[in-house]
């Protein structure tokens, strides 16, 4: 092979190579979990690790929200239908935080399993629907949790 | 029409300087960019022009 | 093989023959790192929390005007069109120009790093990643300038153009080499997003000499 | 190849069945982890596939049409002149439609439309955010589009329609950015997060600025093209770079997707979508208008020497 050719050969082979090192690291980084974002199931079994900064994020379940009356304090649950676990938080929360609403928390897991959060963000979903809509899809929803509830006691 | 005055309307329901200071600079922005794009058109065809006009005096 | 030999043997020569330029890249990096903890209270959580960025921040600048003397003196002596006639071959003088110049101005300040890291209150267990950071950070910069300077390399005041080239370039590397000094300060483990940082230093290695190449085609008005 | 050998062909040859069927399992794959709604899927799937087919099968059997047809487009689309002469006749009508689109779609969003359930009034802001954002974007991956034409087949009309598209593109940025603070205030309580989408969006503006600024710098429009292209290429990389980057520095501390179960169920009312839609389409048409002016302009300053050019110009009056 003249040197030329030798040397444009190493060429491409050493950028093939260098590319696929670009993806292989890549996938490394991917499976060693960069992103601490952990779901309500995670935390419960045990995935997450405590005292740790990290994420959490699921869905505020109805009727938990508790505030205290002298102070910014606040409980509540957050769950993902299959774990749910304690947030205490304390400050303003955001004007689109209620109970049922998606909310993505930051803060460390406690010993005892609850989540001590010093930021609590809302979800701001994706869907763009008027006020009656909405207001039917609710109570279509109420309408088929009464129904399967009637199912399951009968 | 959502709104039942002309007051409502400028309001939007308390959000009405967000609402409404968004719009109307995204509007001025997309005006004026395209205003200014003709503008030059304009002004590269005067300037072709008097080129043009300049060499033929020249000859 | 002896051709990139003989290019690296030439920049190391005409690099090290003008040592101000080198040592201003170093001093510039000290200074204003130090110039920090003087412009704030120099509390130890506070410096701490902004050790990361001001490292970072710092090297990124170094490096940045460090760049933009890569190729002026072969361009303005005309050695870079002679060079450019071969295109395939000038990738190798690229390749040596690039390693040189890292080797200069992008290694000392991985060496220096932990000492400044140590003046800014980083705990000295700490010191390793920020070192591990910047010298998987700091090729990519040299690299991704390396294009900007190539595009501007016969141009009249290029120096605040390449800054607005580049700088948007840089974010990726900045984002994750700060990130990965932020994750050591909060005890996590750091190989990954320093694989992000591997992965970045490959792909501008695997792409970057080609379009660097390109630029200095460009510019040279091929 | 003889007209008998033609005749001699299937008329599904073996090559083309197997391609067939292998598409056929990249849109089945495609339908099952592509994370968007099952209609629009479908649909989209569906008519790539069957668009895709008649492609493949026309090539087959007419190939020397295709090939005359691209030849033909190549050329048209390689001169400045057919350019000039095209979008000339189109111009008129794109305004008239962009303006249309735009009119009613804001007017419409702005009084007609049903408020948001929970964001009220303020959710109108979509109306001037959604399409500015998306036109930003689309603008930047046809420059990196048009940058690699520009450096491979060094097509004129490339370069011209980098430089046409930067400033409009940079315009887009901008008012999203603003418009996207603006709204960002009554809904998240904030002007600003350090969140993936506004972070790359800001970047994405930089870019544009870097753009129109190293084309700025350099006299020669020839060389200042080809720099453009090498740069509009390299900042479409850095573009998904960023978003992802950031997207993972973010978890690392603080900040909050705001998409995070988005994607797969996001749905928007006919009601509000369709005046998104007018005014998505009106922006688009809008950017057309704009960099045809622009390439146009352009165009006239760089043929200056040409008969054509003078013609043109001095018939106009």
């Amino acid at each position: 092979m003249n040197p030329v050719r030798k040397r444009r050969l190493i060429l491409v082979v050493g950028g093939l190579v260098a590319f696929s090192a670009a993806i292989g690291l890549l996938l490394y980084a991917i499976s060693s979990n960069i992103n601490l974002f952990y779901s309500p199931e995670e935390v419960v079994s045990g995935e997450a690790p405590v005292g740790k900064n990290m994420r959490v994020g699921g869905i505020v379940a109805d009727g938990t929200v508790r505030r205290d009356s002298e102070t910014l304090k606040v409980q509540f649950d957050v769950t993902d239908g299959i774990g749910t676990f304690t947030v205490y938080y304390s400050g303003i929360l955001p004007d689109l935080f209620r109970e049922g609403q998606g909310i993505v928390a930051n803060g460390m897991l406690q010993e005892d399993g609850t989540f001590e959060a010093y930021e609590v963000l809302a979800k701001h979903d994706e869907e763009y629907t008027p006020p009656e809509v909405q207001h039917a899809l609710d109570k279509a929803e109420r309408m088929k949790a009464l129904q399967e509830a009637a199912e399951t006691a009968g | 029409m959502q709104f039942e005055t002309f007051a409502d309307f400028i309001a939007m329901g308390g959000h009405g300087p967000y609402v409404w200071s968004a719009f109307i600079s995204g509007v001025l922005l997309l005006v004026a960019n395209t205003w200014w794009a003709k503008a030059r058109y304009n002004k590269t065809k005067r300037e072709l022009k008097a080129l043009w006009r300049r060499q033929s005096m020249q000859e | 093989m002896s051709l990139l030999l003989a290019c690296l043997r030439r920049e190391w020569l005409i690099s090290i023959r003008r040592p101000s330029e080198l040592v201003n890249a170093w001093f510039f990096f000290v200074v204003v790192v130090s110039l920090f903890p003087l412009a704030i209270a120099p509390r130890e959580e506070t410096l701490q929390s902004m050790a990361s960025g001001v490292l970072w921040v710092a090297a990124l600048l170094a490096v940045l005007l460090s760049i933009e003397s890569l190729f002026r003196d072969d361009e303005a002596s005309g050695v870079l069109e002679q060079l450019l006639v071969a295109p395939q071959e000038m990738i190798w003088v690229v390749l040596a120009k690039l390693s040189v110049h890292w080797l200069l101005i992008g290694f000392p300040l991985v060496l220096v790093s932990p000492v400044l890291a140590y003046m800014l209150q980083l705990p000295p267990e700490i010191l390793p990643a920020v070192a591990y950071s910047l010298a998987l950070g700091t090729p990519s910069l040299v690299i991704i300038g390396a294009i900007g300077a190539a595009l501007t390399v016969g141009l009249q005041r290029g120096g605040v153009l390449l800054a607005l080239l580049i700088l948007p370039l840089y974010v990726p590397v900045l984002i994750f080499g700060a990130g990965a000094i932020q994750r050591a300060m909060a005890g996590d483990d750091i190989s990954g997003v320093l694989a992000v940082l591997g992965a970045i230093l490959a792909l501008t290695l695997s792409v970057g000499p080609w379009a660097i190449v390109q630029g200095l085609k460009i510019s040279t008005g091929d | 190849m003889s007209k008998k050998q033609i005749d001699k062909q299937p008329l599904f040859p073996r090559h083309f069945l197997i391609s067939s069927v292998l598409g056929l399992l990249g849109v089945v794959l495609a339908f099952y982890i592509w994370d968007v709604p099952l209609a629009n899927k479908t649909v989209i799937l569906v008519a790539s596939y069957v668009i895709g087919w008649c492609f493949y099968f026309g090539a087959i059997h007419r190939p020397s049409w295709y090939w005359r047809t691209l030849v033909r487009w190549y050329h048209q689309l390689g001169s400045p002149q057919h350019f000039y002469r095209i979008s000339g006749w189109w111009l008129p009508w794109l305004t008239l439609i962009a303006v249309f689109l735009l009119g009613v779609g804001v007017v419409w969003g702005l009084a007609f439309s049903p408020p948001h359930y929970e964001q009220g009034n303020s959710y109108r802001i979509i109306y001037l955010h959604v399409p500015a954002a998306s036109g930003a974007l689309m603008g930047y991956m046809a420059m990196g589009f048009c940058g690699v034409v520009a450096l491979v087949w060094r097509l004129k009309m490339a370069e011209i329609m980098i430089k046409a598209i930067a400033p409009f593109g940079a315009v887009l940025a901008a008012i999203s950015l603003f418009s996207g603070a603006v709204w960002g205030k009554p809904t998240w309580g904030t002007y600003w997060v350090w969140d993936a989408r506004l972070t790359s969006m800001l970047i994405l503006f930089f870019l544009y600025l870097g753009i129109i600024a190293l084309q700025n710098a350099i006299p020669d429009p020839r060389q200042a093209g080809r720099a453009a292209s090498l740069l509009a290429i390299v900042g479409v990389v850095n573009v998904f770079i960023v978003r992802y980057s950031v997207e993972w520095w973010h978890s690392l501390h603080q900040g909050g997707s705001m998409s995070l179960f988005g994607a797969a169920k996001s749905q928007i009312h006919p009601s509000m979508l369709w005046p998104l839609l007018l005014c998505m389409f009106g922006t688009y048409f809008l950017f057309a208008v704009t960099v045809f002016i622009r390439a146009r302009t352009e165009i006239l300053w760089r043929e200056r020497r040409s008969n054509w050019v003078r013609r043109e110009v001095e018939n106009a009056i």
